[in-house]
């Protein structure tokens, strides 16, 4: 969507955020549930929680401006315009998956939403996502980057290797810290001496801090930087502060030595991103309770009927396991 | 004789060692009160403080060039890397800094460390969490590498490389945490340099590293079931590496296998066969077969990780092919 | 034909897939006005601009790392890493994520890049920039590792590199920059995987890579004036490897030595090594034998630094152990 | 010396800081004729011009504290206590020199001085100089410890990585940015975006701008925050702004394309810390002219002398290239 259209905006786009809301939020419940019950392969990092930096990021988005994302990734797969079905596909190790399996949840791409994909790394995708914003400038297209990373990855040098040369160069490229307030189980103040804004603009690089529950804050922030940085004033920096609801991945259930319950309950209660958003379209008359509930029950079903579908796929051929180590070089 | 896990057994050889030695710290991520996420130093920040069990920021070359530092000024850490996948980030600490400073200095400068790290796929972690990189440090002179393949081969080598002047690389197999294995109670170590003879056999050595060891074993059972008699050669540390006892065993078995899980092409299965092939080459009834992991990327369909590695009913198979004398006639 | 340097030869090659596809960019540190320290890109920012021979900041993972991005969204990087010793910087952005992202992303993402860098000891640059690395690469699933053995192969190989759609890692040879070779004026490419047979001969195949062919041309000529007839082969691309070829010549000389300036251990010799003993080895009328660097940090001293590499006179001698079958008895 | 003595400088104080600067100064000026008559091996990077750095900040440290060096070292390694003569014995890779011809120029290190080593990886040493930090104050012990590295060093991630680490821990390292302008043949604004001194401000780190050929100044500030650091109040981060004299490195001598002479003339005739600091002793009466021509002729000769005795010295005997591979380990 673009983002003179994003400027004014309307109950059409309301609505579409905060179905993308649900839709992460169901389909990590979903992905949870998976875990739990023994069908799906390894873990994985629930996004939950942490919904409106996905949605308010990538609503400010077109479809060719490109998002590079971490081990947390779900949200920011879906925020950009993928399907429940290739994703569950892809989580449980599916043909049908978006990396036809061999990804799974860590390194979903969907380059065809122009989501280059999740990493493992923690800091990973800093060079690639500053590198799309430079083949983008360089071969004379208007797309902008954003890298989606969190508060733990700050503390990875590249980080600053790459906002220098983003700066130098005035690079198309939105540098976006989900501060969760952890990193694995350690908590940000443990680990992240200073200011994290403060060092990006050491390097000159205008930066945001902004409220990462509010879907509207951060998608009006990020349509006039994305807006600015298509124009050749970037980078930018914004720390959105959000929280996960889950524990570091899906198996970390015990965690009060490192987090308090009731701080978990505060988020939860009186922080959480879709109900807030939804009390305030309620409020503002924008919809009504039902249409809401209508719209959280459609998004269950299709999410349910994506992991029976998923659950029944097929799994690829053993002959595949050699196939996509190289791509072929017709000259 | 007790049976502990071989977590345990490196929680107690790094513990045992600390209370002798108050200039051994660990450092790492989620090291103190997780005890990182396998669990494996769980009760040490108890006992020794955060002091001496030291949380870093998730910046793995900064804690490993702060360990060399403290390395080569009389202190001996033990740096904790989550996954061996991240090696390659601490290459240049390790490799250009930690390898050669003995050297550089003409021996006037020690670097006394230990990495610890781990190894192995089958864990659903996908390609940038199941990688087995030991023969990227194996061939960098001045590093030592051990591979220990059980619970009491994990003490032994943990405690000889925290006595070791050098920097000396662990893996550890991530499947066998929860490994039991009789461990002693009274104190022992592991020298470097000396190969594990598992079981004696006549007809053909099973050279196996780590993971492969038990694949090795139960391999030989079945070997052994069809009258073939395999056997079973741990070398425990390839950089020193034991090749009197290889060597020793070829020459009466005249057949080899080398059986590791690092990818198979320019690994440490090519280096093993090749100082077979050269100083038992008169003995050989067969060429040397070496088994590694495929050279592929480690994907994350259980349909197709499964199939990347090396397992019992493959290496029988070999082993078979070898003996018959299958091997010899078609090369 | 003109003879023109190496460090020409790359240039053209360069220069040439530039004006043809605008997608290519150099990327790296000095590579503008000073054309790189080894003046090799000389010439090339007055022709093509700063937007496409770009100056860094001294931040090899940060430019590697934007270089993988760039690939991935249509551009074809060439990266230049000053001295083959700083893989180990970029080792964590070539190796987990441009050789990963193709198979990861189940084929739909590409990486075409050209990583260009050098190899070489005897310059008295000491342990940090004399190294030769590609073992460590050739042993990562997603890269091809060619190594140019002079200015026509270099010309070759690099045309062909800058068409692959892979990650391309080269190592030219720091000492040969200045060594002229007959190129053509017309283009032509060398296909990656084509093994050159430099000399026919039939008592022993000397396989050697990069510098070390030269070290094997001049060891057959001292063969040759006793009376021993090499054969030489510069396999050109190590990954993918000419198997074919080299066994062939093995099958017919039933000896080979295999020569490379890496360390000898854990490196490339024992791959190459170990292909000939298992796929030849009923013709094999001695064990193969490699020569590589020794297994020490390389040292400045000139006095000590020039016995770490393989000469013509000690690949002379060994060919002559084996060919006299003096090899033979001693294992 | 201790903080308290430098405080109340002095003329002895005065004096050796002139000395130790005029020594640095003597030894550049051989090492580069070493170089300019092919006498020495490889190639060496002046440090002349940048002596009051050196000289500014050892004068502030005790024997036992530590400092990690540069590629740029010499100045370092004088500056720390070195003599001569093991010097140049290193830099012409004789027995006799401090590394026994191992390590030359790129890694002389002087460990009886506190000097840890050159480092030919820029910004290698980052890492090595925390650790020193953080295993002094682990030990006991009230070492601080001085990081040198240059303009260029600021754009490598470790950097930022062991600065946070540093913030966080309150180490006692120093930061000292040698900022001279240029990094090889590329101006400090067109690599650096945004603020040195910021950068690591933003970690919380204490930062100070300081005119690098002011020995006093350099000496003050130095002077000041060890004391501190020592007393548990670091890290503390330094820019000092000087000048090299020469190219990048001794053969870099054509260098108007990026540097203008006139540039050159401005520094080396109004700036010099030398000349400069030798009137300002004059104009305070606190030496005659006599004295200083006649320190200055002193120290040439010793220079001279030692540069003749290492031409003289002896080689490392052949079988020392793989001494010192691994330390021994008694356990
Ligand atoms: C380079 C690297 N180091 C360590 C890890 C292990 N790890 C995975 S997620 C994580 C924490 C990341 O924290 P943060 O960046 O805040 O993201 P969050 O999990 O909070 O979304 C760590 C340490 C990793 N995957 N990569
Ligand atoms: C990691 C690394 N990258 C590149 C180089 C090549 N190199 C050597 S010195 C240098 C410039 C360093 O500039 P600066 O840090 O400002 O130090 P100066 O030479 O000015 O003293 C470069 C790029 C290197 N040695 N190490
Ligand atoms: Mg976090
Ligand atoms: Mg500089």
């Amino acid at each position: 969507m673009s983002a003179a259209k994003k400027a004014n905006s309307n109950r059409d786009d309301y609505l579409r955020m905060y179905r993308q809301m649900v839709r992460i939020r169901a389909f990590e419940d979903n992905a949870n549930q998976l875990y739990l019950s023994a069908k799906m392969p390894g873990l994985t990092h629930m996004y939950s929680g942490q919904e409106a930096v996905a949605v308010g990021i990538c609503e400010a988005l077109t479809c060719d401006d490109k998002i590079t994302s971490t081990h947390r990734g779900h949200g920011h797969c879906v925020a950009k315009g993928a399907n429940f079905k290739e994703m569950f596909c892809e989580l449980l190790g599916k043909e049908e998956g978006y990396c036809r399996g061999k990804g799974g949840s860590m390194h979903i791409a969907d380059q065809a939403n122009g989501n280059l994909g999740a990493n493992a790394i923690v800091g990973g995708s800093m060079g690639i996502a500053t590198g799309a914003a430079l083949s983008a400038r360089r071969l004379g297209k208007t797309d902008v980057t954003v890298c989606f990373f969190g508060d733990g990855a700050t503390a990875q040098g590249l980080m600053y290797e790459v906002m220098n040369m983003a700066a130098l160069w005035r690079l198309p490229v939105i540098y976006a810290c989900e501060n969760n307030g952890y990193s694995e189980y350690t908590r940000t103040d443990e680990i992240a001496a200073g200011s994290i804004t403060a060092r990006a603009e050491a390097f000159g690089i205008e930066s945001h801090q902004v409220d990462g529950q509010d879907v509207l804050a951060v998608n009006k922030l990020a349509t006039d930087l994305v807006a600015r940085a298509r124009k050749g004033e970037g980078p930018f920096f914004i720390e959105l502060m959000t929280y996960r609801y889950h524990g570091h991945h899906v198996g970390d259930i015990n965690r009060e030595y490192y987090r308090p319950k009731d701080e978990e309950a505060e988020w939860k209660s009186n922080r959480d991103p879709i109900a807030n958003f939804g009390k305030w379209l309620e409020d503002q008359k924008i919809v009504t309770n039902d249409e809401l509930v209508s719209i959280n029950k459609d998004i269950k079903a299709q999410a349910e009927e994506a992991v029976a579908y998923a659950e029944k796929a097929a799994y690829p051929s053993v002959n595949e396991v050699d196939m996509h180590v190289f791509a072929s070089s017709a000259a | 004789m007790r049976e502990i896990t071989l977590s345990k057994a490196v929680n107690e050889a790094i513990a045992e060692e600390m209370r002798r030695d108050p200039s051994i710290f660990v450092i790492g991520e989620d090291v103190a009160e997780a005890g990182t996420p396998f669990k494996v130093l769980s009760g040490l920040v108890e006992e020794f403080g955060t002091e001496r069990i030291i949380d870093t920021p998730i910046a793995e070359p900064g804690f490993m060039g702060i360990a060399v530092g403290a390395a080569m000024t009389g202190s001996r850490p033990i740096v904790d890397l989550m996954f061996g996948d991240f090696l390659y980030l601490v290459m240049d600490q390790l490799c250009n800094q930690a390898a050669k400073t003995h050297y550089m200095s003409g021996g006037k400068l020690n670097v006394p460390l230990v990495l610890r790290t781990n190894l192995g796929a089958t864990r659903r972690s996908a390609a940038q969490h199941s990688q087995s990189l030991h023969a990227l440090v194996a061939h960098i002179p001045g590093l030592k590498v051990a591979m220990p393949s059980s619970a009491y081969e994990a003490k032994g080598l943990m405690k000889t490389a925290i006595r070791d002047n050098n920097p000396v690389v662990i893996f550890e197999d991530k499947l066998m945490y929860q490994d039991k294995a009789p461990v002693p109670e009274e104190e022992y170590f592991i020298p470097f340099g000396v190969a594990n003879v598992l079981r004696e056999g006549t007809d053909i050595t099973l050279v196996a590293t780590s993971s492969m060891v038990q694949v090795a074993l139960k391999a030989a059972d079945i070997l052994a079931a069809e009258g073939m008699s395999a056997e079973v050669i741990d070398p425990r540390t390839i950089v020193p590496l034991d090749e009197d006892t290889i060597l020793k065993s070829v020459r009466k078995t005249s057949r080899a296998i080398v059986i590791d899980e690092g990818h198979q092409s320019y690994g440490i299965t090519g280096e093993i066969a090749s100082r077979i092939s050269e100083k038992a080459f008169y003995h050989l009834d067969a060429p040397v077969q070496r088994m590694g992991a495929m050279d592929v990327p480690v994907p994350f369909s259980p349909a197709l990780e499964d199939v990347t590695v090396p397992t019992e009913q493959t290496v029988a198979e070999r082993a078979r092919l070898a003996i018959r004398g299958d091997l010899f006639h078609a090369a």
